[in-house]
């Protein structure tokens, strides 16, 4: 079986992920994504460490400890999401821009010595 | 073939038969059944008396919990069975056990923590 | 030595004394300054006797050496020297402070600051009398330089009036100017020679080269041009008589004009050695005479005609040390440090009495202030060298030596002399001009000030009379072939090269020429004819006024110092703005942009972060991916 | 070919067992209830003793109507008893009924089937959601929050097992059963049934189908197959965890004769693990929400973390 | 010391012993319930004891009782007056209604009403429910006989009544036996 | 040619996953994607980890997501405004269409030939090697696991149950169990 094969997959799925996330409104549709995006890691690595023979299965182990630390992840991900959601009560990823720039601060106060000069 | 998949072909056939069998009920069914619409039949159920309400209702955080605990163990539970099969191997004894024991106990104290928390009881 | 010391110290210590007691108790300030300017005049006193009584041959000279201040290369000798030159100008100098000193106790009465002012005067003293004395360059420059300073605080008295402050400044700066030519002329002097000691430098005079004498003289030309207010550098006498007049008189009539020509006659000798100079200094000499005694005939304030008549007369020492009669030029100093110094404190009376300066409010005070009145007529007598007044025998002496020096063979080219000449006797005539119109506006015609004029008070009135006396007798000790050449011993230029000041050497003789006495005369009698023609038509007018079209040239001194205004305070004042404007403009400017600018860019900057974490994501991802690219094309 | 053709066999085998064995738990389930509540239980239908009273139920199952509410996601709707239903088939695959007697003897069976077994809690996950219905998805809460608290006893208990026989694949872990297993795993086998009772939602742990508070739990607004089918699974659940049971800890085919009569002694073995099955429910009431999910956290799942030590430390002793 | 398990066992040990005894049941359709005499099944009416007095209708708190009737006059016996007797029409009981309380049985003053156990009158249409006169006339022949008193128990007031009426002497003795 | 299959089986519901209007559908063919992943695994020969991605993923972490989608009330019905604004979207599909054009491209561009032999020798997938595998030279990063799923669950639980930590906030207790 030619190995592009599921390294294809992989990369389209990664490329899916990344869609996701980007266009995604709602917080919990993001973190599907991602989880997207760490499964098709996890076939690349799948696909590598069978085609390399490894003898230390290093890509399947590695999955394993990717497929924990993701559910590890997911689970702090939706947390933090249900936190903001009793805060907020939405999960829209557009209202929360808490942390944007406020606009800029009124002009910069003119220091005396530039008023001096400027008399 | 390769006997590696013939294993799992007949595990693709039997999952092949049963959603075969189920759609096959399902048509029979969908031939043999009365259908006469009425409204009354399509309400939501509430023990007969016309549904308050939209069909969500505000449940407890503390499911998040446990189902965010099961994630947890089933996370360590499966590091267990490749494990059952490679410790009592030559090569492999007490050591492997101790490290067990010791990631075993590591989640053990996260469950310990979410007992005295008092997660798991609630009023 | 001991009377020198204390003919400098005295002034010095009533100067101190002034300046820290003055402030607590003003009433002490008075009796201090006053003593300390007689104390210096009697100091001075005893050397002039001995210089008087040298005996017929004898050469008075005595030095002192105090301390000498490495300085690495020529060491500065703190040395004094006292001889007849320097005891004459120093009692001089002695006499007209102490007179001065008197006169504006009662002047300036009632003045806030007046220990100040009494304090600085003496300070004043001081530094002409370390002048008078010094025998080494350098210990010469202090005095100059502290004297000029004197001047800028003595001038700037009221300086709560705008004009005396910017006469103040004006003196100053252009004095100073001399002083840079000055300064340098010491150095080229001083190397060449090998010490700063005068008497030193006057000896090595003739071993020295002709080109490195003629540049240290026209250096310290400078110095004398700008000190004396000759041609170039005389637009700040006229201006400094904002000063109080008492100060006008002792400074900017005896003292510290006369300093500059003190100084070329003691080094005369090196002046001597270059030919080239002594004609530039004659050059300078006419044309400042005659244009400052032009002008002085078309001035309405009383003190500014007694200041360009100062800076005409000034004119004529130099001319005398033009045509190489260093004699004849201290003798015209002494006259004119007596009658001008008379003529101020008059003048000063008399602006007490009316009021004000001008000409025109004057008038009719002949009744009114008898003592002034005369005392004024022997000082514009004197000044006009009506002879047997002081001026006159003064005068002659400079027109005869520069009657010998243009038929004879003198020091100086004979054009230059003929020059001298011709201008000298011109200028006695424009003088006698302006003179006549001073004294017939002032005095005569019915009074044009409002208030009743009154006699000044007697502490005015002694010293007039005690300064009319000199004025009008000085003039007897020129005559003859005795006293004063002999009490200057001044070193003349002998046929034949000049010799080292020896006591040896006899003193060239005054030498009054006939035809040029005569001839002055006609001319003094012709301009005071003229100008009381042109008066009595029409009394009261000023009589310049028939000058029309040529009034406002003089009245302007020929505009010279819109000229150097133009020339230099306008361009050097556009180029102080145009610094100040580059700096805040262009560099100030620069670095508060650079900070606007920033923060503007900012601004830009801030709109991206519209919050919205997944435009900062799409951001991130695509660098990301342009970032891969780049590696996979460009390895 | 011949494999093609013995392969097809042993899918109908397993097909057939799927669709008899629930079928008669049923039966049996109804008999035994009736009697230990002293009633007779069905009697009518086919004959002796009501023994066609659950064909009889399918067949009516089979006509009636089928009702999606109006408010309901459709598609979630319809897929979810199939999702509910498929898992259980796929595991009978794996479970060995004799000595060689097993549909396909996978490497590692074991978690095989507990993964294939933890799929279940979407479909009543899917059925509650997408009834629209407040009952229901309480419901389907309160079932996935059961089946998560109970699937880690019950991975935990197998564990044990696996770590005995030192070997994943079913098959191999009932060649390795010594009797004395039955002491050694005895925690372990009660933590597997209780946890595998709460995974089916048998009585003593049916908070997300009792009825006195949330009407029928996520299975509410099914009507006819639908709701047939999702009692078939539950049946073919208890089934399955009867099997499983009985082939970790029981020693599945041992037995006197176990060569030839291996299959009888796996059935009767079930069998009676089903009747304990129907004996609880009859026996118990009902826990509280939150006694199951205490009973779970503090109560099996530290007895299986027990049995864990005891049996790794006697397997490290022994070998 | 009660180990903490045995109430577990012994609930199961109680249902496998139910499991082995016979049940209880009794198929209905095939074998009749034996009721207990006073069961309440259905109300039969006594036409002849009934003065239509009303008070049955009047108690019923569910007003299932529906009763008409007419007055007609007696023609006077020999030596009396006419008297009005009420005449009996209509009497019904609507099932649908009635909630079996007995209240209109025990405050019939003249024992017109009775239970009967018979409870298998279901119909497929509720208005058949309302038995009338003569429906509620056939149950009679269902209601039991009443309860044996019970031997030891005291004798029953009536009979009291009549052995003291006997007893006292001064009443003279009825006419006719 | 299986694996093709279901390539395209994961990659078909993985768009829909992303593209999808309505929410719990977004989960459930996230639930296709992940078990066509598990099938390719399972082809790749690697046995274990295909049912650990089972059993953790589908098992757990979209029940884990639904749970979310449902304490979070997501609408039933199709809500059109899962996407972000339109120039989001056209931004991240750039960005998604670059990332995937890079991967492919350098992807294709070095492992064209290359096969993966599936012979009967090798094969790696099965627990027993995994286990080998993990507890023969990966036991530091297992150990350093367990640290940090520890750390996860203490983190999820102060996060998640306000009403029990230190300044504990009165969580809203209207709601029914």
């Amino acid at each position: 079986m030619p190995l592009l094969m599921p390294l294809m997959v992989g990369a389209l799925l990664f490329a899916l992920g990344v869609y996701g996330v980007l266009a995604r409104r709602n917080a919990i549709l993001v973190l599907m994504a991602v989880e997207l995006m760490l499964n098709a890691v996890n076939l690349n690595l799948v696909a590598f460490d069978v085609y390399l023979r490894d003898g230390l299965l290093a890509g399947q182990v590695f999955t394993l400890f990717v497929i924990t630390i993701a559910a590890a992840e997911i689970g702090l991900g939706l947390a933090i999401v249900l936190l903001v959601f009793r805060n907020r009560a939405t999960v829209e990823l557009d209202g929360l821009t808490d942390l944007r720039e406020t606009d800029p601060p009124t002009a910069l106060p003119v220091t005396a010595d530039e008023q001096a000069v400027a008399t | 073939m390769h006997d590696f998949y013939g294993d799992y072909a007949l595990v693709g056939v039997v999952l092949l038969v049963g959603v075969s069998f189920v759609t096959a009920a399902l048509t029979a069914n969908r031939l043999l059944r009365p259908s006469a619409p009425a409204p009354g039949k399509r309400t939501t159920y509430e023990c007969g008396v016309d549904p308050v309400g939209e069909g969500w209702a505000q449940s407890h955080i503390r499911y998040y919990v446990f189902a965010y605990l099961y994630v947890i163990f089933a996370v360590d539970a499966i590091y267990l069975f490749p494990w059952a099969t490679v410790f009592a191997a030559p090569g492999y004894g007490a050591t492997t056990l101790a490290e067990m024991f010791v990631f075993l106990g590591f989640i053990a104290v996260g469950l310990l923590y979410a007992w005295r928390k008092g997660v798991l009881t609630w009023t | 030595m001991t009377p020198v010391y204390v003919a400098v110290l005295a002034p010095f210590l009533a100067a101190v004394a002034g300046f820290f007691t003055g402030g607590r108790r003003p009433r002490t300030a008075v009796p201090v300054a006053v003593s300390g300017a007689a104390v210096a005049l009697l100091a001075v006193l005893w050397p002039a006797a001995q210089a008087v009584t040298a005996g017929a041959t004898g050469r008075y000279g005595d030095s002192a050496h105090l301390a000498s201040v490495p300085t690495g290369t020529l060491p500065i000798g703190v040395d004094l020297r006292v001889d007849g030159l320097a005891a004459l100008v120093a009692v001089a100098v002695g006499v007209v402070a102490l007179a001065v000193q008197v006169y504006s106790v009662a002047y300036l009465k009632g003045d806030p600051r007046y220990s100040s002012y009494a304090a600085f005067v003496s300070l004043f003293t001081a530094a002409m009398m370390l002048v008078v004395f010094a025998d080494d360059l350098l210990v010469l420059l202090v005095g100059w330089e502290v004297m000029g300073v004197c001047s800028y605080f003595l001038i700037g008295h009221h300086w709560e009036q705008p004009d005396a402050q910017r006469s103040a400044v004006k003196a100053f700066v252009v004095t100073r100017l001399g002083d840079v030519g000055f300064l340098f002329g010491i150095f080229t002097l001083g190397v060449a020679a090998g010490s700063f000691r005068i008497s030193h430098a006057v000896g090595e005079a003739g071993r020295l080269s002709e080109h490195t004498v003629t540049v240290a003289t026209l250096l310290l030309l400078c110095g004398v041009v700008g000190k004396s207010a000759q041609f170039p550098l005389h637009v700040w006498l006229p201006d400094a008589m904002a000063g109080p007049t008492p100060i006008s008189a002792l400074i900017h009539a005896a003292t510290m004009v006369a300093a500059g020509i003190y100084l070329v006659a003691r080094l005369y000798p090196v002046f001597l050695a270059a030919p080239v100079t002594l004609a530039v200094m004659a050059v300078i000499a006419c044309v400042t005479m005659l244009g400052a005694a032009l002008a002085a005939l078309a001035q309405d304030d009383i003190k500014r005609v007694l200041a360009y008549s100062t800076v005409s007369q000034l004119a004529y020492m130099l001319a005398a040390l033009a045509v190489g009669s260093a004699t004849a030029a201290v003798f015209h100093l002494l006259t004119h440090a007596a009658f001008k110094a008379l003529l101020f404190l008059a003048a000063g009376s008399v602006i007490h009495a009316v009021g004000t300066n001008l000409l025109r409010d004057m008038g009719g005070l002949r009744k009114a202030m008898p003592v002034t009145f005369a005392t004024m007529t022997v000082g514009l007598a004197a000044l006009t060298g009506l002879p047997p007044f002081s001026g006159y025998f003064s005068k002659e002496a400079v027109l005869g030596a520069a009657e010998e020096a243009a038929l004879h063979e003198g020091p100086v080219a004979s054009w230059a002399a003929w020059l001298v000449l011709v201008v000298g006797l011109l200028t006695i005539a424009v003088t006698a001009a302006y003179v006549t119109r001073l004294w017939l506006m002032t005095f005569f015609d019915a009074p044009r000030s409002g208030i009743a004029v009154h006699e000044s008070s007697p502490a005015m009135r002694w010293p007039l009379v005690v300064l009319a006396v000199p004025a009008a007798l000085l003039g007897f000790a020129g005559l003859g072939h005795g006293w004063l050449p002999h009490w200057l011993s001044l070193d003349e230029r002998v046929p034949g090269g000049i010799t080292p000041l020896d006591p040896a050497f006899p003193a060239r003789p005054l030498h009054i020429g006939a035809v040029t006495s005569v001839l002055s005369i006609v001319l003094a009698l012709g301009g005071f004819a003229a100008v009381l023609a042109v008066w009595r038509r029409a009394p009261s007018r000023d009589p310049s006024l028939r000058l029309q079209r040529l009034r406002p040239a003089l009245e302007e001194a020929f505009w010279v110092d819109d000229l150097y205004d133009r020339l230099f305070v306008r361009p050097v004042r556009l180029a102080a703005r145009s610094v100040r404007w580059t700096d805040d403009g262009v560099i100030g400017a620069a670095v508060a942009g650079s900070g606007t600018e920033a923060t503007r860019v900012a601004g830009l900057l801030r709109r991206a972060q519209a919050g919205n974490v997944q435009t900062y994501l799409t951001g991130l991802l695509a660098g990301v991916v342009l970032l891969a690219v780049g590696v996979v094309t460009l390895t | 070919m011949i494999d093609v053709l013995e392969g097809a066999l042993r899918v109908l085998l397993v097909l057939g067992a799927f669709l008899v064995l629930p079928l008669v738990v049923g039966q049996t389930e109804h008999k035994a209830m009736a009697h230990m509540q002293s009633r007779l239980g069905p009697m009518y239908a086919g004959g002796f003793h009501g023994w066609a009273q659950l064909v009889a139920d399918g067949v009516k199952f089979a006509q009636k109507e089928d009702i999606v509410p109006a408010a309901a996601d459709a598609t979630v709707f319809k897929l979810a008893p199939a999702v509910a239903l498929i898992p259980y088939l796929v595991v009978l695959v794996a479970i060995p009924v004799g000595p060689g007697l097993v549909a396909q003897d996978l490497d590692l069976g074991l978690f095989f089937v507990v993964a294939v077994m933890g799929v279940g809690v979407l479909g009543s996950l899917m059925a509650g959601w997408a009834s629209a219905n407040k009952f229901s998805l309480l419901g389907g809460l309160r079932t996935a929050a059961q089946l998560m608290a109970y699937e880690l006893p019950f991975l935990l208990a197998a564990a044990s097992v696996a770590m005995a026989a030192g070997t994943l694949s079913l098959s191999g872990i009932v060649q390795q059963w010594q009797p004395w297993w039955l002491l050694w795993q005895l925690p372990g086998a009660v933590v597997f049934f209780v946890a595998g009772l709460a995974e089916l939602q048998r009585p003593p742990f049916d908070m997300p189908v009792a009825d006195s508070e949330i009407i029928f739990g996520a299975y509410t607004e099914y009507t006819g197959l639908r709701f047939a089918l999702f009692l078939l699974a539950e049946y073919a659940g208890i089934v399955v965890l009867c099997a499983l049971t009985t082939v970790l800890f029981l020693g599945g085919w041992h037995g006197p004769y176990a060569e030839s009569l291996g299959w009888l002694w796996t059935l009767i073995k079930t069998m009676v693990l089903a009747f304990v099955v129907i004996w609880l429910r009859v026996s118990y009431p009902r826990l509280r929400e939150d006694q199951l999910q205490r009973l779970s956290w503090q109560g099996l799942v530290p007895v299986a973390l027990l049995q864990l030590a005891l049996t790794g430390v006697v397997e490290v002793l022994i070998t | 010391m009660k180990v903490p398990g045995t109430g577990l066992v012994r609930g199961l040990a109680v249902t496998l012993r139910t499991m082995t005894r016979p049940a209880v049941t009794d198929q209905y359709p095939d074998v009749k319930p034996e009721l207990p005499p006073r069961s309440r099944g259905v109300i039969a009416l006594l036409e002849e004891n009934c003065t239509v007095c009303m008070l049955c209708a009047r108690e019923c708190p569910d007003w299932c009782i529906y009763i008409d009737s007419h007055k007609e006059t007696i023609p006077a016996a020999p030596g009396g007056r006419e008297r009005q007797r009420n005449v009996l029409g209509r009497f019904a009981i609507d099932f649908s209604l009635c909630m079996y309380c007995g209240i209109c049985i025990e405050v019939c003053p003249f024992d017109a009403l009775f239970w009967s156990p018979e409870f298998e009158y279901a119909e497929l249409d509720i208005r058949n429910l309302t038995h009338e006169k003569g429906r509620l006339g056939d149950w009679m022949a269902t209601v039991p006989a009443p309860p044996a008193l019970d031997s030891q128990g005291p004798p029953p007031k009536e009979l009291d009544a009549a052995l003291k009426s006997l007893e006292k002497p001064d009443r003279p003795e009825p006419a006719d036996g | 040619m299986l694996f093709a299959l279901l390539g395209v089986v994961a990659v078909g519901s993985g768009v829909l996953v992303v593209t999808t209007r309505h929410l719990v559908h977004a989960a459930l063919w996230l639930v296709l994607t992940l078990g066509a992943v598990a099938g390719c695994f399972l082809l790749l020969s690697a046995e274990f980890v295909a049912w650990v991605q089972v059993l953790i993923y589908v098992g757990a972490v979209v029940v884990l997501l639904l749970f979310g989608l449902m304490l979070t009330r997501a609408p039933i019905g199709a809500s059109d405004e899962l996407d972000s604004s339109r120039g989001q979207q056209v931004a991240a599909a750039v960005t998604a269409a670059a990332v995937a054009g890079v991967l492919v491209a350098s992807l294709v561009d070095s492992f064209r030939g290359a096969r993966i032999d599936l012979s009967g020798d090798h094969v790696a997938g099965s627990a027993r090697q995994a286990g080998e595998a993990i507890f023969g030279s990966w036991v530091l990063p297992f150990e350093v696991l367990s640290l940090l799923l520890l750390a996860a669950l203490v983190g999820a639980i102060v996060l998640s149950r306000r009403d029990i930590s230190p300044d504990p906030v009165p969580l809203d207790t209207r709601s029914g169990d």
